[in-house]
């Protein structure tokens, strides 16, 4: 399944978000990136003390073609912002519970309200924790099974490619992006669970760790979330939440794959139409 | 001086209290420092315990403006998350003011003033 | 400034202080100096330069900064020859070297790096996570003095047999540690090494390296000047963790104690890294915005340390008053106070009309400062607590006039026994037995695969990491994190590179201390090579047994030369490195262990050689050199 | 079904304890929870909290072998690093063996069966 299908609008970009496995991650100049027309998409990338992916979330808002701004977690402007991403990291050093103290930050405020209205919000990684602690999202993350902070190219599959964050994926896409944390192990109670999975909530979900030659078999899942879950969204598809980084396969030179830059192509698409 | 850790000297007129909070995980998530505790007590001879759960244990001081649906409140919104944990309060002996008296066996004024 | 803020509480219960007007009273006064790991020569030494007794902060302050860990008092004479063999040619990359808290280098394009290699060993015996997780914590603060952005981290290890019962406590506590710090501050780990050793079973040694990166312009040094400019201390409280740490832990035993009658404190610190992170993202703040004259860390000797180095790189003295040091506990003592090692702390100066914007930029990351002295014209460190003098010395005479000593150094007896037993008595394999020892050799600890321990690691974060695990060098991007941020379009992507590989093979440093530092430098040297990058400059960190013993100080001796006169030869410089002594159990030294750090810049990271064979089909394989 | 963090299931003739095993970093030594914790109480208008530390809390469950000792042991070599931390261990409740009883609310669900 190489090779982007016709038909779809598909922008491409440094490649193009991949909607397939199989690219090598080696080699490749690194995408310049194309500066956005001014009046184009804002993109707010937020950083809490202790936020380390922001300067990644950032530069991939970047290279998707949108305009990145930056929003600090005391104050509680979201600056016209058209989409937010909360980044990885270990806000307020991960104490107490992973997101727990960011998801009471002034601009968790905001967001909250922001995303009531509709407006796109991607948690990654800590981000994911703190949208969970602020209950934009179902369900926590927990403790790795395995008790060890993981890092590993893992492969995810794309379940669910109608939400504005993951129209740019074929249905059924494989996807190969980083994955770091020691909490990542997604629970919730099995209503929840079965809820999800109904509405077709559960985006993306872990295949196993690998290379860009493909999973390698029993790498599974990586930290014992519950049905493998590695991102899910929010009854509207907006706000939608991940533990692996996209932000980190934007470029083969830097990360295994470009794959992950489809996410933030996917919410300028939808942005783009109603812009 | 300024006390670390302590939002201010406490009014040495006030009572303070010390309140533990204990956190643990809810009985159907999976505890996997528990288990792994577990087998290593196995390994070392232990075969005597036979289950293990980790939470949290937290030791508050708080003055008397702090009442009790308040201590559930600090609980339940920000030491616990309720979708994973459950938590148990409990009031310990009212102490004074005094910041040596505030943690057991707190000999010295050294350390009960370390509380960062 | 003078000390009149504080006085001392009238309850009667206070401990008396000794103050500098009490020692000079009492000037037969015993102190417990042995115990504080001075010899009776050093005292007397400090009583010559005072003109009387020290009094205990002083002495305090002498004992740390006279440690060997401080004052390298037994290597010092050795390390010279770095210095004696540096050629001018070899001297042009740098803007800083050895004597700074970490070298400098160009790089060009107006960049400049910064990178060292340092060691935390015995903390990480005693308290593995802690010990490993404050170790990447010190590096970082290092190199964060210079003005840099800290951009990568790396870490060498080396433990005992890896199914010794100790190792299952020291090897994952150490991994835990390096990974639980560094993934924290958002430096991605790109490599090290892991090697296990009976010799290491009781001391293993956790080195851990850190790059960073600035504008050669924008480069600081830690130096005190202009009169009345003010020193701030900020980040975490300062506490009774790690009193003791320097002059007892990181020097002569484990035996811990602190000189004092306060009870025996943990000489452990343990680290925040969450604070850490605050702490860097604060002070480059404060460097972008122009506010600091000059800054320090607080690493080994905390505040001793730092007053005296930076009023003695300065050109005046420096008044500081204890009492406005921020505490994280009651009834410390000035000694206490100043021997602290707490963590996460750093020192500037400051000019007084920029004190306000300092502490504003403080205030937004929510980072403790406080004012705690100014530069003065006295030459002289004046260091008062409760309103009274308790330090009064010339700074440079504990800052830098430590005891140098000339060590005697003999070749061990064994050494001819050890050099003669070759391989060539041993039994070679059969050719049928060849597939059977391969496959044990690729399961041994010493060879197989470090996922384990590099999968504890994030390499990716701050998106510059173009090679780490499982190459032989690491290679980031140099930052693009630049004014308008990651991706700005007036700032397109820096395609420059830096490179970096850190080797020793202390088998080969055992049979020939002088060739095994050479073979670990060119070690590294092959491996930046061979990423396509250019070696520019030498870090290393060079680990030991105790220089008491003659035999150790030649390994020493020999490794020093072997490493400076193949420096030389490769015409690359050693810009600062580290010392650590007293690694052994009992009477038997670890293996001499000097491990070599090589940078190397690549003007195009996307031309950089990926490891491995046969990425392709039909690729050629070519076998080089001889 | 074997439930998670249990050896086995005891006998049900014998005794199970409940032992809570209170573990703290020692007041001298930093601890950046705590201090991360008060901070956020501050925030959000809590400011009669005046000091938080923060440790573990571990739920065992012993049988009648494990004497006073044993657990004293156990708690000082396994779930409590002497060198930066104190403990307390409480013997709570006397519980019946069924396994069911003895951790609260412990509801059997699909959790329940991914906990290995
Ligand atoms: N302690 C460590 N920290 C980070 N990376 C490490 C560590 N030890 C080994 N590595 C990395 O793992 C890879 C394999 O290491 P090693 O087996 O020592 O390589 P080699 O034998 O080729 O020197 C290298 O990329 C190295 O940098």
């Amino acid at each position: 399944m190489d090779g982007d299908p016709a038909g779809r609008g598909v922008r491409v970009a440094g490649g193009g978000a991949a909607r397939c496995r199989g690219r090598r991650g080696r080699g490749g100049a690194p995408v310049t990136a194309t500066a956005p027309a001014s009046g184009g998409p804002r993109i707010g990338v937020i950083t809490f003390p202790g936020t380390l992916d922001d300067v990644d979330a950032a530069r991939a808002v970047r290279y998707a073609g949108a305009e990145p701004v930056s929003l600090w977690h005391a104050d509680a402007d979201l600056r016209g912002v058209d989409a937010v991403v909360v980044p990885g990291g270990f806000s307020y050093g991960d104490y107490l519970r992973a997101g727990a103290i960011a998801a009471q930050a002034p601009v968790m405020r905001s967001v909250i309200d922001a995303a009531r209205g509709g407006l796109p919000v991607l948690g990654i990684c800590n981000g994911f924790q703190v949208l969970c602690e602020a209950g934009l999202l179902p369900g926590a993350l927990v403790r790795n099974s395995g008790l060890k902070f993981v890092c590993r190219d893992q492969w995810l599959r794309v379940e669910n490619t109608s939400s504005p964050w993951t129209t740019r994926y074929e249905p059924g896409a494989e996807i190969l992006v980083p994955l770091k944390n020691a909490e990542g192990r997604y629970v919730a109670d099995r209503s929840v669970l079965d809820e999800l999975e109904g509405e077709g909530r559960v985006l993306f979900r872990y295949i196993g760790g690998g290379t860009a030659d493909g999973p390698v078999p029993d790498t599974g899942n990586p930290n014992g979330a519950l049905r493998d879950i590695a991102g899910i969204c929010s009854a509207d598809g907006r706000v939608a939440a991940l533990m692996p980084h996209p932000e980190h396969a934007i470029d083969p030179l830097t990360g295994p794959t470009d794959d992950g830059l489809g996410i933030f192509l996917s919410v300028l698409d939808g942005l783009g139409v109603a812009a | 001086m300024e006390l670390p850790g302590r939002r201010s000297t406490p009014n040495r007129e006030s009572r303070v209290a010390r309140v533990a909070v204990d956190v643990v995980i809810k009985p159907e998530i999976l505890d996997p420092q528990g288990k792994a505790i577990l087998a290593a007590l196995g390994r070392g001879g232990h075969s005597g315990v036979l289950a293990v759960r980790q939470g949290k244990h937290f030791d508050l001081e708080v003055d008397e403006s702090v009442s009790d649906e308040d201590l559930e409140e600090i609980a339940g919104t920000l030491l616990a998350n309720p979708v994973i944990e459950t938590w148990t309060v409990t009031r310990l002996d009212e102490v004074s003011a005094s910041p040596a008296a505030a943690l057991p066996g707190a000999a010295a004024g050294e350390d009960a003033a370390v509380l960062r | 400034m003078t000390g009149s803020t504080g006085t001392v509480p009238g309850t009667g219960t206070a401990p008396v202080q000794d103050t500098v007007a009490q020692a000079a009273r009492t000037p037969d006064a015993r102190q417990p100096f042995r115990e504080l790991g001075l010899k009776d020569d050093e005292y007397e030494r400090i009583r010559e330069i005072l003109g009387r007794r020290p009094s205990d902060a002083e002495l305090a302050m002498y004992s740390v900064m006279w440690s060997e860990h401080c004052s390298y008092k037994s290597s010092k004479v050795h390390l010279r020859y770095f210095g004696e063999t540096t050629t001018e040619a070899m001297r042009s990359v740098m803007l800083a070297g050895i004597g700074e808290n970490a070298g400098v280098v160009d790089i060009g394009d107006g960049w400049a790096v910064t990178f060292k290699v340092e060691s935390h060993n015995h903390p990480s015996y005693v308290e593995p996570y802690q010990g490993a997780a404050t170790g990447v914590g010190g590096i970082v603060r290092d190199i964060l003095a210079m003005g840099a952005r800290p951009v990568a981290v790396m870490d060498q290890l080396r433990f005992g047999p890896a199914d010794a019962p100790d190792s299952q406590r020291v090897v994952p506590g150490v991994v835990a540690g390096v990974g639980g710090y560094g993934n924290s501050l958002g430096l991605p780990n790109i490599g090290g090494e892991v090697v296990f050793d009976p010799s290491y079973a009781g001391n293993p040694l956790v080195n851990a390296a850190c790059i960073g990166v600035l504008r050669a312009a924008d480069m600081y040094t830690a130096h005190a000047s202009g009169a009345g400019n003010k020193v701030i201390l900020y980040g975490s409280r300062t506490g009774l963790d790690g009193i003791g740490g320097v002059s007892v832990l990181a020097s002569e035993s484990f035996a811990s104690g602190s000189g004092g009658d306060r009870k025996k404190l943990p000489s452990v610190q343990v680290g925040d890294p969450f604070a850490e992170k605050v702490l860097i993202e604060c002070t480059l703040e404060i460097f972008r915005a122009g506010i600091v004259v000059g800054i320090q860390d607080l690493g080994g000797a905390g505040l001793s340390c730092a007053t005296s180095e930076l009023a003695a790189a300065g050109d005046g003295g420096m008044a500081v008053d204890l009492d406005r040091v921020p505490l994280r506990a009651s009834g410390m003592t000035a000694a206490e106070i100043l021997s602290s090692e707490s963590q996460e702390r750093m020192c500037a100066v400051v000019e007084p009309d920029k004190v306000d914007a300092f502490l504003a930029v403080c205030a937004k990351w929510e980072v403790e400062a406080d004012v705690i002295g100014e530069v003065t014209d006295t030459g002289r460190l004046v260091i008062t607590h409760h309103g009274e003098v308790v330090v009064d010395v010339p700074p440079r005479t504990v800052a830098h006039w430590g005891p140098v000593y000339e060590r005697p150094v003999e070749r061990p007896d064994f050494q001819d026994a050890l050099r003669d037993n070759g391989s060539g008595s041993l039994a070679r394999p059969a050719a049928g037995e060849l597939p059977a020892l391969i496959l044990r050799m690729a399961a041994s600890p010493n060879l197989c695969s470090r996922a384990w321990i590099t999968d504890q690691y994030d390499r990716y974060v701050r998106g510059n990491t173009v090679l780490a695990q499982p190459a032989d060098a690491g290679i980031v991007r140099v930052s693009d994190d630049v004014p308008g941020g990651p991706g700005d379009p007036d700032r397109p992507l820096s395609r420059r590179g830096l490179a970096m590989s850190t080797d020793c093979n202390s088998r080969y440093t055992l049979l020939d201390p002088y060739t095994g530092a050479q073979l670990a430098l060119a070690e590294a040297y092959r491996n930046v090579a061979t990423t396509g990058a250019v070696p520019l400059a030498v870090t290393d960190c060079l680990n030991f047994g105790s220089p008491e013993d003659p035999g150790v100080m030649w390994q020493f001796q020999q490794a020093v030369r072997g490493l400076a006169d193949g420096c030389v030869e490769l015409g690359i410089p050693v810009t600062g490195g580290n010392v650590s002594f007293y690694n052994q159990t009992g009477a038997t030294a670890i293996l001499p262990t000097p491990v070599v750090g090589v940078l190397g810049v690549i003007d195009d990271v996307t031309r950089r050689t990926v490891p491995g064979i046969g990425h392709d089909t039909g690729e050629s394989l070519l076998l080089l050199g001889t």
